[in-house]
């Protein structure tokens, strides 16, 4: 087994199999349009040889590409009727593969040193104060938030259905106290913790339309700072002026 | 390099989320001297305050800040109205995910999947479009029957209505965005 | 009236969060000519490319947006005790160059060009919002099809996907890896 410092490489670092076959055929210097299937695949069982250098979830691509380089082997070794030129080289397969994997490869060298110049150009990440508020409850909507909030209230349903008392009656006027009454301690109100917190449906929605209220009148303000955040709700007044 | 020293100040307020302050700049660059940093914020505001520009520099809470001009308000508001009016709402998310999955559906039947009445977002979602009134149901009271619409369709890129995550799909993301979210806190 | 209309954009592209593009810009002045809003936007673009400047304007995604210079990245860093921003794993960035360059593409796809499984990867690329579901191919089990976003071409400086690199630059970078591994050995 070959074991010059320049091989000390751990297979780790490779992304992938494809990834490794290019670095073998580049120190070897073989040109990738005639690989040398014998002396590829045994440098490449090799290298796949050296156990400690394999992190075992992803052996199985690697041994993927393994059973590939011995088949096109064995596939160039047939006594053939007819001579090789007429048909396809057995080893096109693997070129192409290797072509276009060593064009994603080099792209994504380009793009990362897009992304590094950009990464030093620094872009506001929020809009003046003056304009925060208004802009608070708008969230981004991509097809898996909406998602998101489907499930959501799915696991949300299945919790009330299990609680649902009948008969008590609520009243709003109440509900807006008690509301009130939670920024006497604490500085905001969390929306989720708050309504998870209500014995029943009927409770909930009697707070749900206080808390409307307290919105509507301008007393209250619900904020999120983006999708999957928590939605506080604060006394106006009171309320960040700006993200953090 | 005094020149460069105030480009520096510049990009330094420009990115700063709150009003940036006289010593927090000087605790930033500090292999520049005091009074050369007094200087170039000088020119700074002198520059803002003579060229004509869109926005401009306020001093707020002992600090400097960019902002808009008070004379723009009209197009900034019309311009954030239009940007907020690409957005949904999440209450309006929450009604058209229940309707998406379960049409078609009634009104009475929303508030069984959301736990809060949902007329007034439904209104909302049909004014946006974004849903539709395919008929009656034959049952007590004969309540209108809603569908998703295709402007809901294009508006979240989907060819047709079987273009939705699946419930397999959407649990495995979500329980990515989790690990991820945990991760990353 | 001219030159305030270049003001206006100004403090328009400043407010926006993302990418402003033209036609929004001109969704909202609807009172003015629409040449005078080109020859606005080409002033106001003018401006900052010869004025001495601590922010410039770039083009991304198809729009404008603020942004600092990148030489000012030293302090911008230092004042808001970052040391890097979000960047993409190496694993990220191939899958993110198949998809770039092999769009529309399925999951199923991924692996044929990378010759590793990259479906935990594309999830990550969802979550970051760089790509994006656009709806499913009409073949056995309706995979989803994705795209890159709008995020990415702003995340990579590109005003629109025809600004990848082309294949000339890819292969002029091959060559060069070439000639170098050559040298060493």
């Amino acid at each position: 087994m070959e074991n010059s410092p320049s091989y000390q490489v751990k297979l780790e670092v490779f992304e992938g199999p494809l990834d490794l076959l290019l670095f073998l055929i580049r120190k070897k210097k073989i040109d990738i349009h005639d690989i040398p299937m014998a002396t590829i695949t045994k440098e490449y069982l090799e290298y796949l040889n050296q156990k400690e250098r394999i992190n075992l979830d992803r052996e199985a691509e690697f041994l993927l590409i393994a059973a590939l380089l011995i088949y096109i082997k064995s596939q160039m070794l047939l006594p053939r009727e007819i001579p090789i030129e007429d048909e396809r080289d057995p080893r096109q397969v693997l070129v192409d593969r290797l072509l276009d994997y060593q064009k994603v490869k080099a792209a994504s060298l380009l793009l990362k040193e897009k992304e590094e110049k950009e990464l030093q150009k620094w872009k506001r990440a929020s809009i003046p104060f003056q304009y925060f508020e208004k802009e608070m409850d708008s969230l981004e909507v991509s097809l898996f938030s909406l998602a998101e909030s489907f499930f959501t209230l799915m696991k949300r349903k299945e919790k009330e259905e299990a609680q649902i008392i009948k008969g008590k009656e609520f009243s709003i006027e109440e509900k807006i106290k008690e509301i009130l009454a939670v920024f006497e301690e604490n500085s905001f109100l969390d929306f989720f913790d708050y309504f998870y917190e209500q014995e029943s449906f009927e409770e909930a929605l009697a707070s749900f339309f206080a808390l409307l209220e307290l919105i509507k009148s301008r007393i209250v303000i619900a904020l999120q700072k983006s999708h999957f955040q928590p939605i506080k709700v604060w006394l106006r007044d009171k309320a960040p002026a700006k993200r953090t | 390099m005094k020149e460069r020293l105030k480009e520096v100040v510049e990009s330094m307020i420009f990115i700063s989320l709150e009003p940036l302050s006289l010593e927090k700049i000087k605790s930033v660059l500090t292999e520049f001297p005091e009074e050369d940093i007094d200087q170039a914020i000088k020119e700074l505001l002198e520059s803002y305050a003579s060229d004509e520009r869109g926005i401009q520099i306020i001093q707020a809470a002992g600090g400097y800040l960019f902002s808009t001009k008070s004379e723009h308000d009209t197009w900034i508001k019309r311009l954030l109205r239009i940007e907020r009016k690409n957005k949904l709402s999440s209450a309006a998310m929450e009604t058209l995910s229940a309707i998406a999955y379960h049409q078609p559906i009634t009104l009475a039947e929303i508030p069984a999947l959301r736990g809060v009445d949902s007329s007034q977002t439904l209104k909302t979602l049909l004014q946006k479009k974004m849903i539709k009134i395919v008929g009656r149901k034959k049952s007590p009271g004969n309540p209108l029957i809603y569908r998703t619409s295709n402007k809901f369709l294009t508006h979240f890129g989907l060819n047709n209505i079987m273009d939705l995550p699946t419930p397999e799909e959407i649990s495995k993301i979500l329980d990515e965005e989790k690990n991820f979210e945990e991760e990353e806190n």
